[in-house]
């Protein structure tokens, strides 16, 4: 519990930073750039699993169970993004989203 | 004065994250980024989950951050600007996320949490605890496949960063 | 009687068609002739015993002409609508027999030596029995469907020999000028049989023919139905008049017949001149009691002046031609329009039938003068290779029995006694006096120009100047002399035949009597129109060309037949080839089928731009999905908040 | 094993022989043979038919019944009349002079053949069903071959007249199918179990809405393969870039089906919605009969005017069918057998002379008569029969529909009939064009004075048309009241409806 600060503006404050990432997911170019907003996006949902966990359900720990597992995703998915990342920049040698359109075919 | 602890946190975790989905410089906004990830640690630290800002200190701005500024380093050079969307799309993803964001805060707003006043400190060990329990309410089995899912994403990973040459080499021999 | 062996009259000439057609590669020419010749022979001698055996032996009954048929259902239409195939024999189809097939063996004799060494010899023989057969089918019907049958199969003969010089373009477009014009006479005729067929319920001609007791009326009820003023049944009857009309070249269907003649001379002699064009003729014929008693005569009137009219204008046209064969397609078609004209004017019973019974006489002797007048130029053709006037002359010294029957046949058509043509004229003469006086002026001035044109021609081939030919022309060939002499005596004799004894709308006999000052007036005008002929023609000179002057305009438009080909060439080629099929085919192409290839090229169109939205970038994707889940939120939220 | 599925299995048993046959020679051998056995059987089957029909008065003879899919009440049920059987013997007739016809297809022969008798297969299996998914389930089988004999063995622009062919098609049968299952949904109106069966539904009262809803789905569905104005696009283009064979299956055989299904299926079932609708198709059939014949007068490439010519002669069968009485409906089932005769002999024939001179524009030929007399003379003739001439099929089957057309005295169908008639004329003018242009006069090219000789097998398949069509207009009077008794209780059907 933070004294005087209710759910609602941390609530507030996640949504901000969860549409926030989801516009950087849309509006960016770069793949990099794209993993951040990811990033961003996570961190926003790992916020409201504690929040809530916190506010509503003290007793029970799951809210931080789930905010450790998505850390641990996190960090896998970032491992492999990474890796796939220096792996087309060897092969096309560009990260852009545009240069990476050919999957569609 | 928590309060304003609050505040300024997320104030410094919007402009950042604003920063970070708008900055040309990719490396700036790597470091933009680690704000963010640190300003989620501070929430941690402020609702008295320190195991977990130090989980998101550690794993995040320590490990993750390095292995993104690292494959940034790999594949820009530091000066390089960012391509930007265009504006009209710009426009378009804003106003759609301002209407996600809205509805967002409309139905939290007319939502009725039942908040339950508590100062509970949760120590790590009830954290370890439960991680590893059997019990109903145990996390064993998630624990188990997310250790599986780390080491496959490892393994992957190197695949991945290496299958380049490992096929090459099928090649020239 | 038994008419069973009439069968093998129209059946003996279809078998030498089969025959000829299909062992087209292997008989020899010479043997395809023979086989011909005789084919029709037995058919012309069938013929004759019918004709003595129903004429004088078994065909009356109590003073009456039995009308005897024979036939077998062909095909079903409804409950009471169905075609039979079967003869029917009585005066006029048996008078028809003998002057088809008489004429038709003429022909195929003559041909074995008018178109010896021709490449299609055989072919020739087999298009020649193949009309003999269907041009007696015809007249043997014994319905409207099966006449309609067997008038198509004339129409397609009459193609196939009009196109027999199938390399020769403007024979090619003749036939099909024919076939086609007929055609659509055949369009009218065909909706008349069925306006017939419907409204009396039958297609027979003893049921629709069938006249009360007293001979004062039709069984059939006629007036049940009326359309524009007029009973249902005239409308049919004018349309199947249409038929004949065009069939017999009357105005304003005419045009095809001068083209017919591109076709050899034995045809035109047997298809365009004798049997074919007078089928219209008979059709009437055939319906007369029809067309008397429907609606008091008022189809008949307008046979009567139809025939009139083209009688008068193919005479006038005939005044300026210079190719012998359209001349004698003209004078036919005038001499036809006489017979309609007679039919026209004619009443039902007794005596007063006597136009009836002239037009078939006339139909009798003109086949056979018309036939030699056929052959003979025919003849003069084969010997100067040209058909136009301008190349012969002074051709009597060369052709003596040519020269002989051509002056008689011209005689018999002029209407000079005794010869054949005088006493049938004179008939529809008497008859068209009694009836209506203008027409019998018309009639009267025909005849005149008969005489006149046909002696032009007469003059201008065997007299006039003297032409130096290039070969020598020689007399035909007895082939082809032998039926000249033949019916240049039956265009002395035929006149003789007491047709009323025969041939009547009543079928009983009466007494014809020779009208004196009517025959006189006939015979004088006739003689006026020699005489011109003479002064004009006989010898080498200016007069003809200076009186053509005179006219002026006048004769320019008759030189050029009123330019009727030229209104039908505007019509056919500006009208339905320009204005209606042109924009069809260009409607077809650019809307019909424009519309369905915009239908697909739309749909590609589309799917092009769905397919943009499959872009491949994920972002795109993120965007939609995010946009599609705000807005189905927003939806849910509207509808639980209401 | 009754005989109506033999139909469809003697097909199939050639299609599995033709796999494993090589080779030219051995396709078409065994491509003959089977055709040959199928036009035995359909002769077999006119004359077990008439024995039988003698003693056995119900709709349909020899009728069989298998369930196929039990859920929703789909039977593999078969059945004929003598309007199939007088459609089975023209199939196998023209199947068989089609296999002629390709018999020096050099071009991946067995898969030629293949798809040859796979759509005869279809077709077949058409004409005996009597459930109504049976019957479509063949209809599409007929119709997806084609899409491969014209895209692969087709000539000119093949893969655009495929594709147009096919798609057509396939709209057309979405839109039958939707009247298909309108039909299916209805056929409880009385009570009872919901069914495709032909005859069962045929007595159901379909309620008036749904028929007045239906007829024009059913209708158009089938009439576009008809060719009904302004859906006929698909045949010139399609005629125009097929091998010969096909055209003559397609424009023989296939476009049939049209007719027939709007004969079984929507007017049998639908009789309310056909009364209520015929004026309105009437117009489209009228000017459909005298559009193609006014197309075809402009046309210089010869498959174009035989394609336009059948737009105008299947107008013709829709026209008859739309006027609802006995005469009409006989006409239509003997213009269509007529016309596939003659139809399916033109395409030979113009098949043959392209396959000598290389060329199908009419203004390129010229004197054919003296180089080719055979395939010319045999052209005349049915150019001739195409007109209408007596003695051939097309007048037969012409007189039975005007006939028919002119039992209606209202003042609408008497101008339809008229115009109908008027096409007569119309078909004078440009089959005479045609035969003027291209067989007489002298001839234009050089080259074609040494043209080989119609073979053999080219002149047993002319024969094998060119004898039936002469048979019918001789002797109409069997087949005629063979089909007619077959229509009566069809007809019957509708006029209870009235």
């Amino acid at each position: 519990m933070i004294a005087g600060i209710s759910i609602y503006e941390i609530f507030t404050l996640t949504s901000i930073l969860f549409f926030i990432g989801i516009y950087g997911f849309i509006t960016r170019k770069n793949l990099i750039s794209i993993l951040i907003s990811l990033e961003l996006i996570l961190n926003a949902s790992a916020i409201n699993f504690v929040v809530i966990n916190k506010y509503l359900y003290p007793d029970v720990l799951q809210g931080v169970f789930f905010s450790i597992f998505i850390i641990a995703v996190a960090a896998a998915e970032t491992a492999l993004a990474v890796a796939i990342i220096i792996n087309l920049y060897r092969q096309i040698s560009s990260v852009e989203v545009k240069d990476t359109e050919i999957m569609k075919y | 004065m928590e309060k304003i602890v609050f505040y300024i946190l997320a104030l410094i975790m919007i402009v950042s994250a604003i920063a970070s989905v708008s900055s040309r410089k990719m490396l700036r906004s790597v470091i933009y980024l680690l704000f963010v990830l640190i300003g989620v640690a501070g929430i941690y630290f402020l609702i008295d989950y320190n195991f977990l800002a130090a989980v998101q200190l550690t794993v995040y701005a320590g490990g993750i951050i390095v292995l993104v500024i690292f494959s940034v380093l790999l594949v820009h050079h530091i000066e390089m600007e960012l391509e930007m969307a265009q504006l009209s799309k710009k426009i378009l993803t804003g106003i759609s996320c301002l209407i996600g964001l809205g509805l967002f805060l409309f139905i939290i707003y007319t939502n009725d949490f039942k908040v339950v006043e508590n100062s509970k400190t949760t120590s790590v060990e009830a954290i370890g605890r439960g991680l590893l329990s059997y019990d109903s309410g145990g996390f064993i089995l998630p624990f188990e496949v997310i250790s599986i899912l780390l080491l496959a994403a490892m393994i992957g990973a190197i695949i991945i960063g290496k299958g380049d040459k490992l096929t090459k080499n099928d090649d020239t021999l | 009687m038994d008419i069973s062996y009439i069968l093998f009259i129209p059946l003996i000439p279809l078998a030498v068609f089969l025959l000829l057609g299909i062992g087209y590669q292997k008989i020899k020419p010479t043997v395809s002739g023979y086989i011909g010749v005789a084919g029709l022979a037995t058919s012309a001698a069938l013929s004759y015993y019918a004709a003595y055996q129903y004429f004088f032996v078994s065909g009356k009954v109590d003073g009456v002409y039995q009308t005897i048929v024979e036939k077998t259902v062909w095909m079903n239409f409804t409950d009471t609508l169905h075609i039979d195939m079967g003869i029917l024999v009585d005066p006029i189809s048996i008078m028809m027999l003998v002057v088809v097939t008489t004429i038709s063996l003429m022909v195929h004799i003559y041909s074995r030596g008018y178109m010896h060494g021709d490449t299609g010899y055989t072919k020739f023989f087999a298009f020649l029995s193949l009309f003999s057969f269907s041009m007696l089918g015809l007249v043997l019907a014994t319905n409207l469907f099966q006449i309609y049958i067997f008038w198509e199969l004339v129409g397609v003969s009459s193609y196939l020999l009009i196109g027999y010089y199938y390399t020769k373009t403007s024979a090619v477009a003749a036939a099909k000028k024919a076939f086609i014009v007929t055609r659509f006479a055949d369009f009218g005729f065909l909706i008349g049989i069925l306006i017939v067929g419907y409204y009396a319920g039958t297609f027979d001609f003893e049921t629709l023919n069938a006249v009360n007791p007293e001979g004062e009326g039709l069984l059939l009820n006629w007036a049940s139905t009326s359309f524009m003023g007029l009973s249902v049944i005239t409308w049919g009857l004018l349309l199947i008049f249409m038929g004949g009309a065009g069939k017999s070249a009357m105005f304003p269907l005419h045009i095809w017949l001068p083209d017919a003649m591109e076709g050899p001379t034995p045809v035109s002699a047997l298809i365009h001149a004798a049997t074919m064009v007078v089928a219209g003729v008979y059709l009437v014929a055939r319906l007369f009691p029809m067309y008397y008693f429907v609606e008091d005569g008022f189809a008949l009137n307008v046979v009567a002046y139809v025939g009139a009219f083209s009688s008068l204008f193919a005479a006038i046209i005939a005044l300026t031609q210079t190719d012998i064969k359209r001349v004698l397609a003209f004078s036919t078609m005038s001499q036809i329009g006489y017979m309609m004209l007679a039919l026209g004017v004619s009443s039902y019973k007794g005596h007063e039938g006597v136009g009836y019974m002239a037009s078939m006489f006339h139909l009798f002797t003109h086949a056979m003068f018309k036939a030699l007048l056929f052959l003979g130029a025919g003849s003069v053709i084969h010997a100067v290779h040209s058909n136009y006037l301008k190349d012969m002359g002074g051709l009597r010294k060369y052709m003596p029995i040519t020269n002989i029957t051509f002056l008689i046949a011209a005689l018999a058509i002029a209407g000079v006694p005794p010869f054949a043509g005088f006493w049938s004229k004179d008939e529809i003469l008497v008859a068209a006096f009694e009836k209506n006086q203008l027409l019998y002026f018309v009639g009267l001035f025909v005849a005149g120009l008969t005489a006149f044109y046909m002696f032009r021609l007469y003059f201008g081939i065997f007299w006039g100047k003297n032409t130096k030919y290039k070969h020598e022309p020689h007399e035909s060939p007895m082939s082809m002399a032998f039926p000249l002499l033949f019916l240049a005596f039956m265009s002395i004799v035929a006149g003789f035949i007491p047709f009323s004894e025969f041939v009547t709308a009543d079928k009983v006999a009466f007494e014809a009597h020779l009208n004196l000052p009517l025959a006189a007036v006939a015979v004088g005008t006739g003689l006026v129109g020699i005489i011109i002929a003479w002064i004009f023609y006989k010898k080498e000179n200016d007069l003809a060309e200076r009186f053509a002057n005179a006219f002026g305009i006048f004769y320019k438009w008759t030189f050029h037949k009123f330019y009727f080909d030229e209104i039908y060439m505007f019509v056919t080629k500006k009208i339905v080839f320009n204005l209606i099929s042109t924009p069809i085919a260009k409607f077809d192409k650019k809307y019909v089928d424009g519309t369905m290839e915009g239908i697909g090229n739309k749909t590609v169109l589309i799917s092009e731009k769905i397919k943009g939205l499959q872009s491949g970038r994920l972002q795109d994707y993120a965007m939609f999905f995010v946009s599609g889940v705000v807005f189905i939120a927003l939806i849910f939220i509207y509808l639980w908040t209401n | 094993m009754d005989i109506l599925s033999l139909f469809v299995i003697v097909p199939v048993l050639t299609v599995i022989a033709l796999f494993f046959s090589n080779g030219l020679k051995q396709a078409r051998i065994i491509s003959m043979i089977g055709s040959f056995i199928q036009l035995g059987m359909a002769i077999n089957l006119l004359f077990t038919y008439l024995k039988e029909r003698a003693v056995d008065k119900s709709v349909m003879l020899f009728t069989q019944d298998y369930v196929w899919f039990e859920n929703f009440n789909v039977h593999y049920a078969i059945g004929v009349d003598g309007i199939s059987v007088a459609l089975l013997l023209l199939t196998s007739i023209v199947v068989l002079a089609g296999v002629f016809i390709s018999w020096k297809t050099d071009d991946l022969p067995k898969e030629f053949f293949i798809s040859l008798l796979v759509l005869a297969t279809g077709v077949y299996g058409f004409f005996i069903s009597i459930d109504l998914f049976t019957m479509f389930v063949f209809y599409e089988i007929a119709v997806i071959p084609m899409y491969l004999l014209i895209g692969i063995w087709g000539s000119g622009p093949k893969e655009y007249s495929a594709m147009k062919l096919t798609l057509m098609l396939m709209g057309a049968s979405a839109v039958l199918m939707v009247g298909v299952l309108g039909i299916y949904f209805n056929s409880n109106a009385d009570g009872g179990a919901l069914t495709f069966n032909i005859l069962e539904i045929s007595k159901v009262h379909i309620p008036f809405e749904a028929q007045k809803l239906f007829f024009p789905l059913t209708f158009i569905g089938f009439a576009v393969l008809g060719a009904l104005f302004p859906f006929h696009t698909w045949s010139p283009d399609g005629h125009a870039s097929a091998p010969t064979a096909v055209s003559m299956l397609h424009a023989g055989v296939l476009m049939k089906l049209g007719g027939y299904g709007v004969f079984r299926i929507a007017m049998f079932l639908l009789p309310l919605g056909a009364i209520e609708w015929s004026w309105f198709f009437i117009i489209l059939s009228a000017i459909g009969v005298i559009y193609g014949a006014f197309g075809a007068l402009k046309q210089t490439d010869l498959k174009y005017i035989n394609a336009y010519s059948s737009v105008s002669h299947l107008g013709m069968v829709l026209f008859a069918l739309l006027m609802l009485n006995k005469t009409s409906w006989n006409g239509a089932i003997l213009q269509s057998l007529s016309h596939g005769f003659m139809t399916a002999l033109f395409f030979a024939l113009i098949g043959m002379i392209y396959g000598r001179t290389h060329t199908r524009d009419i203004t390129k030929l010229g004197g054919l008569l003296k180089v080719m007399p055979f395939i010319s003379v045999i052209y005349v003739i049915a150019g001739l029969a195409s007109l209408g001439l007596p003695g051939f099929s097309g007048f037969v089957a012409e007189m039975n529909i005007f006939v028919g057309a002119f039992q209606h005295e209202e003042m609408f169908y008497r101008v339809a009939t008229v115009i109908s008639v008027s096409a007569i004329v119309v078909t004078a003018v440009y089959i005479l064009r045609v035969l003027g242009i291209m067989l007489m006069g002298e001839v234009k090219n050089e080259e074609y004075l040494n043209l080989p000789k119609a073979t053999w097998f080219e002149i047993t398949g002319i024969m094998l048309l060119l004898i039936p069509m002469i048979g019918m207009g001789v002797a109409p009077l069997w087949l005629s009241d063979m089909t007619m008794e077959s229509v009566g209780p069809f007809i019957q059907g509708v006029l209870n409806h009235l």
